[in-house]
């Protein structure tokens, strides 16, 4: 369960997990990238029609600024990094980005989590021993976003992928997909399904980052591949 | 002739008194917070506000941690003369209550001032999420009793709240928050306080507006017109108008 | 009970009527005139700080256009009267517009009647005998506007203030005021206080067209006086 | 690339299946109302349609009547082509159910085609206020059971309905409408399905956008820009664009 347990493998480095993550994104889709490793992933797109949404009410904005000429101090991500219209962009208040989360026309929903369970329950908003939390929108993503997909560390973390979780849950069976450092697993009907695992990587090595029963994808599973030559997507075997 | 602008922050402000109900619009990090309005408040000697915010973790203390905290991406700093947060009011023991999205840090090395208040025993949280807190101040300003939510069913939000089914999926009552005042921030009013806003600095201001029985707004600018096509707020949701000091836009 | 047994004075037309509500109107009033007479008294706001609201989302618009050259083929009333924007104007959506309504924000609305009782009941929505109704936002106007003034001509016509409705109620004690052809009646408190009468009409006369016990002002009752030179404001004796 | 466009409104219809529920924007006399779509369904065989809109009063027969009956004061004339109102699927006999505002004339000596369709015994009618309507369909759009609405307690409106009462005052509980189809009229669209509306035209338009499991615009034009602060319908509500026969402010 620790990470020297580990193969003299590859991982992904969280650049990477935003990497891989991005890959499944399609023309058209609508997509909000939660802070921390999520919002990574707009790193990765380009000029096709991704509309990416912050729940502070800015949908289909462009890239990162670059210098300080771009920067507006009145348009940024939810995480606060500067960022330049783009044609397609819209802005709204908070309750109507919040209708369009919860009115379910979201196509996905990337979130961190502090713990996930086979069942795609969702902790990601109150640590253990603290006396408050941090919900912010991820309880109405989580709830009501078309596909909810977790990007997780499984390496340096115990108990991050479990049967039950042991923490405040967020939201009930709604996680569909982990894309993790060492590969991607998929939550159908309460099984943990492997669909994707980084070259080195086996699935009794991946097994023993977790108490949940891991289950080979039936087609086999595949190596993860990413469509970049960015050169911090991996972390050294 | 209607003219809601008023000489200064401290005279919009002062009329709220101890015990006060005060929505804040606002989001985290991004401009949009009143900050104006917040010092004004935060000027006066007052206790046992029950603050309603989208985020309210953090004080001045902690202003700074948020944006840096983004893994060596670009982030927009602080103004060098500072921003008065929400939490900045509990920092000074104002608040006995806060409905609110962040009251914590999610930080186990540092608690932010509500979460200092709780551990003291003398705040009380209300932890909702925003979609839930957006609906429940729309309901104060729409005149709703309440609105049913799938969000928040079988979790610690959701205990103690009416449930009822749907289609078969459990929703949430959430009932409407008629705070008696409503402090926001915007980018241009008329004299009428009609609003509009730059960009992503709307965030929840046009819902927290009309909401409480008294809204106060600060602007960058007061202008002679706006194109009433383009107007966010309309003026019957708005009371009283200050400039703001923060003018991000307008130099 | 007749028109017959009125006595030979003057009464308000229809243009009267609203000339007399329209007098009570404050600067910063913002206030929903529903079709019919209490449109008219859109013609008696020149160039007050009066914001006239238009159910469709309209508030605050200028005059009615006078000229083919200023009319907007987007921009009339609810009762489709071409109108002019105005500094201070502004458009929002049918959800808003009732959120405005709804949540108190209206300082009076004007409506029409079938019928009201001295409880202030109201009904002005389903004819006996149809088969459906035409509500509109009357029903949000009646519950909910801080003040429910009706204009009302009790002279041609029978049982329309009445101790109790016989018709379906848009909403239960909800009228402060009737503005009639003949005077100003206020309901308080389940009684009719006549504040206000034609001249050359006695209480005697007013109540012969009404079943409601009229009360006189305990202050007197008062002339109506209107302030406007028009020529159109009075029907002959 | 996101391109909505859809070379016609017989094309964007298509799909639309007797037994359909469809919502339609517009308000009785004012512009707004997505005739060109309305004509395209009048020319498809339909049957069973239960339709949701502000006003469904008039067919194309009494399109004339309401403008008329303004008491000689100055109203906008119907274009010559006429218009297409949501009562003329009544007119045609494809409707079965309608949820409506205005669903008579208040006309004693003459029936509308809803109220011919009531008195025949082939069409139910759910009336219903204003404000009430644009909530239901707000729910629709934002994934809310429903609301309490003061409004309609104790009358024939809030008959059979759920009551609460919130600060003891009843509220009806009026829940959410998810129709199959919404159908609205805006004035300009970008490729994505921003929409803008010009002045009164905008009415229940962006309140029925997104309601239903599919959206269909009729616009003026289709633009490259639109202000990201201007829009007032954000893309995802829309599904498919479609040129307006009708181009009131293009020309």
């Amino acid at each position: 369960m620790t990470p020297t347990q580990s193969p003299s493998a590859p991982s992904l480095t969280r650049v990477g997990i935003a990497r891989r993550i991005s890959q499944d994104f399609r023309e058209g889709d609508v997509i909000n990238l939660g802070v921390g490793v999520p919002m990574l992933c707009s790193l990765f797109i380009e000029d096709e029609d991704i509309l990416l949404h912050s729940e502070h009410g800015v949908l289909g904005h462009g890239r990162t600024a670059r210098t300080q000429d771009e920067v507006d101090p009145s348009l940024a991500t939810a995480g606060r990094q500067p960022i330049i219209p783009r044609p397609g962009m819209v802005v709204m208040d908070h309750a109507e980005s919040f209708a369009l989360i919860r009115g379910g026309h979201l196509d996905a929903t990337i979130l961190g989590a502090f713990q996930v369970s086979v069942q795609g329950d969702l902790a990601n908003f109150w640590l253990p021993g603290a006396v408050a939390g941090a919900i912010g929108g991820a309880q109405d993503l989580a709830f009501c976003a078309r596909r909810v997909v977790v990007a997780m560390q499984l390496l340096p973390r115990p108990r991050r992928f479990v049967n039950r979780l042991d923490m405040e849950m967020t939201a009930p069976r709604c996680v569909d997909r982990l894309v993790t450092d060492i590969g991607v697993i998929d939550l159908e009907d309460g099984r943990a399904i492997v669909r994707e695992l980084v070259p080195g990587w086996s699935l009794e090595d991946a097994q023993r980052l977790t108490e949940v029963e891991l289950v080979a994808a039936p087609e086999g599973i595949a190596e993860v591949t990413l469509k970049s030559d960015r050169n911090d997507l991996w972390n050294a075997a | 002739m209607i003219n809601k602008v008023v000489e200064s922050a401290a005279e919009a402000v002062a009329d709220i008194e101890s015990g006060a109900m005060i929505a804040f619009g606002g989001f985290v990090g991004v401009p949009g917070v009143p900050s104006t309005l917040i010092k004004a408040i935060a000027e006066r000697d007052l206790r046992d506000l029950t603050i309603i915010a989208c985020e309210s973790g953090r004080g001045r203390a902690g202003a700074q941690s948020y944006g840096a905290n983004q893994g060596g991406q670009p982030y927009i700093p602080e103004p060098e003369d500072g921003v008065y947060p929400v939490g900045y009011l509990a920092e000074l023991g104002q608040v006995s209550k806060a409905i609110t999205t962040f009251s914590s840090l999610n930080n186990s090395n540092f608690d932010g001032p509500l979460e200092a208040g709780v551990r003291r025993g003398d705040v009380e949280i209300e932890l909702i999420g925003q979609g839930s807190l957006c609906e429940r101040l729309r309901c104060g300003r729409a005149g709703l009793g309440g609105v049913y939510t799938p969000v928040g069913a079988g979790t610690k939000i959701g205990e103690g709240k009416d449930i009822r089914h749907f289609d078969g999926v459990p929703h949430v009552l959430e009932t409407a928050l008629r705070p008696d005042f409503a402090i926001i921030s915007a980018y241009q009013a008329d004299r009428f306080g009609n609003l509009i806003y730059r960009y992503g600095a709307r965030t929840t201001n046009p819902v927290v507006a009309g909401s409480g029985k008294v809204t106060i707004v600060e602007v960058e600018e007061v202008v002679d017109y706006l194109d009433p096509q383009h107007i966010v707020t309309p003026s019957p949701y708005v009371d009283r108008i200050v400039l703001s000091d923060r003018r991000l836009m307008v130099r």
